[in-house]
């Protein structure tokens, strides 16, 4: 009497996938940009970034409302189920890292104001791995790729070192002219923010290993 | 019976598991008692079948003991096979000179059996003898392509003398032919007595007895000493003659049904073209256009009625108004019909048809109502959703798939017309009718009719030619229940 | 979806001019075909119930006319001799000559009877009876010697109709009772027979035997139901009778009885009694055998306690039924029970039921205005009114068991 | 409830009685075109008397009166001078247990047309090409047109049947739990077939099937018996709207079990 | 599937045939005391077969035969001695169309003890309320025990049914799609019923309605029509697991949709 | 034929928030310890802590299983829909709460191996915030409260006020003395963190409203 209607569903989760992609890819070009903004103290793409993230937001309320219509029109069970929901959860840390790339670039703003504290190297740095992250982590989400996502998880640390190294590289900044303590401070937010981006596609892939394993206890650490 | 006792479960309520295991072996034993009992039951009405069949059977196939009212040995001295075919001619001769309406009698043999003249030939030649016109042997028989001596041909054909009738005869049978005309028209051999084949096969010492008894009894009556009653022989009742004879109330072993069939085919097909059309639209009317509405409640509850009146009550009905009270119209003078000589008032063919149609048209209404109400609404729906009309349902849909049962259900009601007795018994059919029915206006008789008057005659033999006439009633009966089955199964398997 | 697009460019021309192009019109359409046919159906429907009218006016109008009638009896002595004998007399005279000495007592100025023939007496001298001829449109006869003078009688009231047990038309006693005793006691032997071994038979078919069986066996009941009715009054006469009369003894069983007749009814009802028993039982649903076989039945309860219940209206129906065709029967005591209109209940003596009595005057070419023509349909009525009764109950039976599944 | 759509049947104040009961209580709906709208409710909820009500199938049942207007096209179906044989041809149906006439498939199909005067046999050939091909059964059968339709399996026979009601080329197919008599996979795709089919019908869905209301349609309808037993229609919204966020707290009750 | 828990039912290398052709081929399972285990698998793969087998009710159908062995506490219920009128009390069953008996509801119920050999009338209205209140049935019909069974609504009839079945105290209850002729609240009312009635009994139930698998089993088994269109079991586990993460692909397929 | 059976469904919905309220009291008292911990310097107190978390993970999974089981077999509809995937939020949040929680315990390890480097006044004032807006927040998720929820959002920007007060702080103790940034450091990161808390909060308000008034686009902002 009740199978799930497979043309709708793969058509549904088709879409899903469609706004999933579209947020990353968008939240990449995000990352990138405030980088960008920040080497180059580009205020307009800074602006860019910021006004973006009312797309991406939109991108997340709509994967939202589909997920949830699936849920409650198609009854998924199996896989279908754990798709729809993990959509859910992506798009959430998705919209989330495009919040913080907008958090960094309102830091650019101000940074714009003042000239460059030193060259940026560990910054453009922790972005770059974290873009990578970001790919294939959605990468190893769309191919359903468990290793992939494994190996993405892992590289958290990396980032985590760089900013713990960040920090202590701003610290002697400040400590040796209370005037470098603002751009410093704003430094260390948008360290901070890329730590929290790469702390996010790891949810992002863990939930991927859910997603083909269903198995909810993934080794995971926060 | 071996299963574990029940542990987990307490049972507060039923007997114990012993009590029950006990139980259980009771309410088999039961179980296969009652088994046989209904088995008996099914056997025992089989069995009844089986006697009714052996009951007609028996009486179909008998043994017969025969005497010759004339005894051959009177006739000639040798034995009659032996006789040349001059020697047998005499003896036609001399028999028939001897008794008082023998040359009206040949002469009915020649115009009839010889000569094959229909009652007008035979009307005509009386005419025009009558008229004083000569009708000459040669003129007729070379007409027929028969053989007539050279010299009667410009003889009158009815004034001929037994002798030259007896010559005639002769000229056209061979030697064989003529002894067989010899031993029927003279010797005349009559059956005695007649006892069913298990009795001759099983019980032959009453047989003798009785033969003996009927030879002494014949002897005293015919006052002849010399008298015999020939030993048992074998004879099938079931005959040719059955077919092409009319009715001898006279001579058993002579008598035919031939009327008898021809008045049932001619009732049963009238009856069918007034029922089937009436029978089939009162159902449709009913099923299919008034369902459930307050005339067809009306109807129904009559129709139920009517179909658990007696036949014979119909018969009153049918003899009150068809026959009394339309006789106009059933005797056929209403169309300036019917004013032969075998009218019989209302007592018509078309009289029975009526009757007989009033009392199988609810047989056929509830067969064709249960064979629509069968077709599944399903069907009707989905005509009645593609914008088809009413008609267009019925016509398309709901008669051909009810096509097969309305016809199973009318040829059980044909088959129930066709055995049907008591009806026609009061509508008045005539028993002893020996004229072919010729239309609608006719009188006529059927077969079962016919077994009834077989049966209520005195004389025993009468019997065998009863069980005969069953036995052919029978056979027509099974074929239609046998039409019936095939049709049903070609049509249920197009349908599915 | 990609089949869906396909479907769409290659859409053919349209066949059937599509709906949204042309213009809407759903008014109604005369229809002269339809209308037609539907009279003709409403005829066909209606001829069921002239039929019915017809019986009722037939019957009851022929049958108020046996009550009108007054009858007419011998002219008999106080020791039920007949006294009163004509000699012959021709069609011309007017006056009748009684054999002398007879001392018959002809009433004046009454109607009497000779044959069919009315007249009234004038007047009486001795022997000699002058009398007006050919009354009440009947014909003048001539009538042989030795012909009974009947005298015209009281009219039969219902009252005495329903309840004299005496039918003996020629000295004008009409009691139905005589034939209803006869046509009860061959209807309950039949229902004796039939009734027991019809049900244990519907039983075994429905509930036992194999399908393969079954088939090979309900045909041939059925077959044995469709037996015309005189095969079974031959098979009563020229079969039973003798094995009875075997058994018990041919000074106590005439050829002519209603043992007889009533056990080959039974024979010729079982199968309608076991054929209708059986639809009625395999009618229950398989659901309830499971049922109760799921509770752990064996197959007797599950026959006797669940299925036969549940069929039972079918089974009371099939009975009453058995009786409506017991009593309205026929040609088999026509044939087998004899033609002796007496009170009886003894199985074993010869007697007439109603239906075998109004086929023995029916053989007689009855003239219309005779009593013995009118009774007849005195008693079709009286046929019809208990059949009726029993029909309608019969189908209130089994209009339960419809319910009860619908 | 786009108001802007075409509506290709709208229910005016539709009472629906059967004798003395009413059935069907003061339903107003818009059905809108190329859209499936489902009919959801309890059993004895009156969903299908108004489903049947849409192409005057309920005046085959005996004393069943309407009051109130259904307008297609503009017109009252139930306007005095209105022909329901036309009507049902237009406002074709599907029914609970697949029907075919116990006829070869291309008879099956041809029937229709054939009544409506087609006689043609090149062009019923074609109708019964282009309609079991919309129906998703032409590659099937096509090789046995002449077989019985009751050969086929439950599921095609059902398909069998939305082709034979496309061969008279309705607007609007009513579909009367087309499902409920088959099995799992065969619902599937007579689903699937339904979503296809939209694309050029209306389609309006009794189920008594709730996931199957939330699988296909784009608008659900819920009723319920009210007063005097009488079913009423509590809400008409878009199919999403419904299960994830109905307006009426009886809505949310049925389809969240609470009911009753 | 826990190993350590008391099997009420196990089938070993399980066949059945209907004349020549096996309906059923090699089925190897564990029911587990006191826990709902449901059948699920499309139309003919042999669930039903496969249950009527656990009573012996498919003795009944002519031509049919098992192979293998179903233990019930250590016995073999096809084995030679072994009586299925016995087996039967105490392996019940409750059909796919409710089938009360035509006679009172008291009678209903009394049927079982009656033929079992229990004429105390007092004893027989204990055990009427008793079946009744525990297929919740009582406070409905409690001043109505004479009026049919026939006369009540689909889901009471059904259990009513249960109520019978539960009068002849059967350890494993065998259910045949209980609720496929029922609306969906009454399909409730049972499903719940069902899960009252675990706490005492083992019940089996074959359904064709995957929800409702997920929804009240404890354990599932899926089936598969196999070679020769034999059905084989494809995988037996917590439904929770069947329903989440489906060992066998051709399980997910199913629940998912994917299949055929 | 198919309507959710609701004695299973209210049965795993009272489930999942038995376990929800279970988690929320595990998180606030885990929120309580460091904070005492962190104020005593006790070390045995911010071990306990540490230790918990495995408890409250463990909790996450239950209810995420849970949650996956209701879906897949249960196939809720509306708002039972959304309260079952609000759940698996929740105790995701709520786990990364504790987290949070464990992460200042590890560094009250390591401050409690030196003096304190000031009187603690900010930090224990944005836990006593952070758990009063938890208690809150759960409280609106049980009684399903939208205003309560709303109340608690508007609340994040006090603890994000303080964070950015004590970063203040604390920068004055490093520029004084080099031998505070250690200390000073740690304290930072600690402030960090139950930002943070008060962040995820936020979000489980957020998941209420949504999870009352069907509504995706509540007025949010990371």
């Amino acid at each position: 009497m009740v199978l799930p209607n497979r043309t709708i569903l793969d058509q549904e989760e088709n879409e899903l996938r469609d706004n999933i992609l579209r947020m990353s890819d968008l939240t990449d070009k995000a990352i990138d940009r405030c980088i960008q903004s920040l080497r180059t103290q580009n205020i307009e793409l800074a602006r860019q970034v910021i006004a973006d993230d009312q797309k991406i937001n939109d991108l997340r309320y709509i994967v939202e409302e589909e997920a949830y219509k699936v849920l409650a029109l198609q009854a998924p069970a199996a896989r279908d189920m754990r798709k729809v929901v993990v959509a859910i959860h992506i798009a959430v840390e998705l919209e989330r890292m495009a919040d913080h790339a907008a958090g960094i670039a309102k830091l650019c703003v101000e940074l714009a104001k003042e000239s460059p504290l030193k060259p940026l190297v560990d910054i453009p740095r922790m972005a770059e791995i974290s873009r990578e992250m970001l790919r294939d982590g959605i990468t190893a989400y769309m191919d359903a790729n468990t290793e992939l996502a494994a190996i993405v998880v892992e590289r958290d640390n990396e980032v985590d070192e760089l900013d713990k190294q960040v920090y202590r590289e701003l610290l002697t900044y400040m400590l040796q002219d209370a005037r470098n303590i603002n751009r410093a401070t704003y430094l260390l937010w948008v360290s901070h923010n890329m730590e929290r981006i790469a702390d996010r596609i790891t949810n992002i892939c863990e939930r991927v290993l859910f997603m083909v394993t269903g198995n909810v206890r993934q080794n995971e650490e926060d | 019976m071996s299963l574990p006792e029940n542990t987990t479960q307490t049972t507060q309520f039923l007997p114990n598991e012993q009590q029950m295991k006990k139980n259980i072996r009771r309410r088999n034993r039961q179980a296969k008692f009652w088994q046989y009992v209904f088995l008996f039951s099914i056997i025992l009405a089989m069995f009844s079948l089986l006697m009714l069949f052996f009951s007609i059977v028996r009486q179909a196939f008998t043994y017969v003991a025969i005497y010759d009212q004339v005894n051959p040995a009177t006739l000639s001295d040798k034995p009659l096979e032996d006789l040349s075919k001059e020697e047998l001619g005499n003896i036609i001769e001399t028999y028939y000179t001897g008794i008082r309406t023998g040359r009206n009698d040949l002469r009915t043999i020649v115009f009839q059996d010889v000569l094959g003249l229909s009652i007008n030939e035979q009307d005509s030649i009386a005419d025009r003898e009558r008229a004083k016109e000569t009708v000459t042997v040669r003129e007729i028989f070379e007409d027929k392509g028969k053989a007539y001596p050279s010299a009667l041909a410009e003889q009158s054909i009815i004034r001929l003398q037994v002798a030259d009738y007896a010559a005639i005869i002769e000229e056209n049978l061979d030697q064989s032919g003529l002894y067989d005309f010899v031993i029927e028209k003279v010797v005349q051999p009559l059956i005695v007595d007649s006892w069913p084949i298990d009795q001759y096969l099983l019980d032959r010492d009453t047989i003798d007895a009785e033969i003996a008894e009927a030879e002494a009894r014949l002897r005293v009556e015919k006052d002849d000493p010399t008298l015999e009653v020939s030993e048992p022989e074998f004879r099938s009742w079931i005959q040719w003659h059955l077919l092409t004879e009319t009715i001898d109330l006279s001579r058993p072993e002579d008598a035919g049904l031939r009327t008898a069939i021809i008045g049932s085919i001619w009732m049963i097909a009238l009856t069918i073209l007034i029922a089937l059309p009436l029978g089939v639209g009162a159902a449709i009317y009913l099923q299919e256009y008034s369902r459930g509405g307050p005339i067809a409640r009306v109807i129904q509850t009559n129709i139920d009625n009517l179909a658990g009146v007696p036949s014979i009550i119909y018969g009153i009905l049918g003899l009150a108004l068809f026959v009394r009270a339309l006789e106009k119209i059933t005797s056929g003078s209403a169309f300036g019909l019917g004013a032969g000589g075998d009218t019989a008032n209302g007592r018509t063919i078309l009289s029975a048809s009526l009757t007989m149609a009033l009392l199988i048209l609810p047989v056929i209404i509830i067969n064709a109502q249960e064979a629509i109400r069968a077709v599944p609404d399903s069907l009707r729906q989905a005509s009645y959703g593609l914008g088809a009309t009413k008609w267009q349902t019925v016509w398309n849909h709901v008669l051909p798939n009810a096509m097969p049962g309305i016809l199973t259900g009318t040829i059980l009601a044909i088959s129930r017309a066709f055995g049907e007795t008591a009806v026609l018994v009061v509508v008045g059919s005539i028993t002893r009718i020996t004229v072919d029915p010729s239309g609608p206006f006719s009188r006529f008789t059927v077969l079962p009719l016919q077994i009834f008057a077989l049966i209520t005659q005195p004389q025993a033999q009468f019997r065998n030619v009863a069980a005969a006439g069953i036995l052919l009633l029978l056979a027509i009966l099974l074929s239609l229940n046998a039409a019936a089955v095939i049709l049903r199964n070609r049509f249920s398997k197009r349908a599915v | 979806m990609a089949n869906q697009q396909a479907v769409a460019t290659e859409q053919p021309t349209p066949v059937v001019t599509r709906t949204a192009e042309e213009q809407l019109d759903l008014r109604k359409k005369t229809r002269l075909g339809e209308t037609v046919i539907q009279a003709f159906l409403f005829f066909s429907g209606a001829i069921s119930i002239l039929t019915s009218i017809a019986i009722v006016v037939v019957l009851g109008n022929e049958a108020l006319l046996f009550f009108r009638t007054p009858t007419w009896h011998e002219i008999r002595d106080d020791n039920e001799k007949i006294i009163a004998l004509a000699t012959e007399t021709s069609i011309e005279a007017t006056t009748l000559t009684l054999p002398t000495g007879t001392g018959a007592k002809v009433p004046v100025d009454a109607k009497i009877r000779l044959d069919n023939e009315v007249m009234r007496v004038i007047s009486v001298e001795g022997d000699i009876v002058t009398v007006e001829r050919g009354l009440e449109e009947t014909n003048r006869l001539l009538h042989p010697i030795g012909t009974h003078i009947q005298e015209e009688g009281d009219t039969i009231s219902p009252i005495e109709f329903l309840t004299g047990t005496k039918w003996q038309p020629h000295i004008g006693q009409f009691g139905v009772l005589a034939l209803v005793s006869a046509t009860l006691t061959i209807s309950l032997l039949a229902m004796a027979v039939a009734l027991p071994l019809g049900v244990g038979a519907a039983i075994y078919l429905s509930e036992y035997a194999s399908e393969s069986v079954r088939n090979r066996l309900k045909p041939i009941l059925e077959v044995l139901a469709g037996v015309p009715t005189v095969v079974y009054g031959y098979f009563a006469l020229t079969f039973i009778t003798p094995i009875l009369q075997g058994i018990i003894g041919k000074t106590n069983l005439g050829v002519y009885n209603m043992l007889s007749a009533g056990l080959v009814m039974g024979i010729m009802i079982l199968p309608t009694i076991a054929s209708m028993s059986e639809d009625a039982l395999r009618a229950v649903p398989r659901s309830l055998r499971e049922a109760a076989y799921g509770l752990g039945s064996t197959k007797l309860e599950t026959s006797t306690k669940v299925v036969l219940p549940a069929g039972i209206s079918g089974i009371v129906a099939a009975f009453i039924l058995g009786i409506s065709r017991a009593v309205g029967e026929t040609m088999i005591v026509a044939i087998a029970a004899g033609a002796r209109p007496y009170f009886t209940f003894n199985p074993l003596e010869a007697a007439e039921t109603m239906t075998g009595h109004i086929v023995r005057i029916s053989t007689g070419d009855l003239s219309r205005a005779t009593i013995d023509y009118n009774s007849l349909f005195a008693i079709g009525l009286t046929l019809f009114v208990v059949t009726l009764v029993l029909n309608i109950i019969s189908r209130q039976v089994a209009s339960w068991l419809r319910e009860e599944y619908d | 409830m786009t108001s802007n759509g075409k509506y290709a049947l709208e229910a005016r104040n539709l009472n629906i009685f059967y004798g003395n009961f009413r059935a069907v209580r003061n339903v107003s709906m818009q059905i809108e075109s190329n859209k499936i709208t489902a009919l959801i409710g309890p059993s004895g909820c009156g969903k299908s008397t108004l489903l049947r009500s849409f192409n005057r199938m309920n005046d085959l049942v005996l004393g069943s009166r309407a009051d109130g207007e259904v307008l297609y096209r503009g017109k009252n179906l139930y306007g005095k001078d209105v022909d329901p044989v036309e009507v049902r041809r237009r406002i074709g149906m599907v029914f609970q247990k697949p029907n075919p006439f116990p006829k070869s498939i291309f008879d099956n199909i041809a029937y229709g047309p054939r009544i409506l005067g087609q006689r043609n046999k090149k062009i019923l050939a074609e109708i019964v090409e282009k309609s079991l091909r919309q129906a998703a059964l032409w590659d099937d059968v096509k090789d046995n047109l002449k077989k019985s339709g009751l050969a086929l399996s439950g599921g095609q026979q059902q398909r069998l049947c939305i082709a034979r009601t496309l061969a008279v080329e309705p607007e609007i197919i009513l579909m009367d739990e087309p499902c409920s008599a088959l099995d799992p996979i065969a619902t599937l795709r007579i689903e699937e077939l339904m979503r296809e089919l939209k694309e050029n019908y209306t389609i309006i869905i009794v189920t008594h099937n709730m996931q199957q209301a939330a699988r296909v349609s784009d608008y659900t309808a819920f009723m319920l018996m009210g007063q005097e037993r009488a079913g009423e229609l509590i809400e008409f919204n878009q199919t999403d709207r419904i299960f994830t966020q109905p307006a009426d707290s009886r809505t949310e009750d049925y389809i969240t079990g609470r009911f009753g």
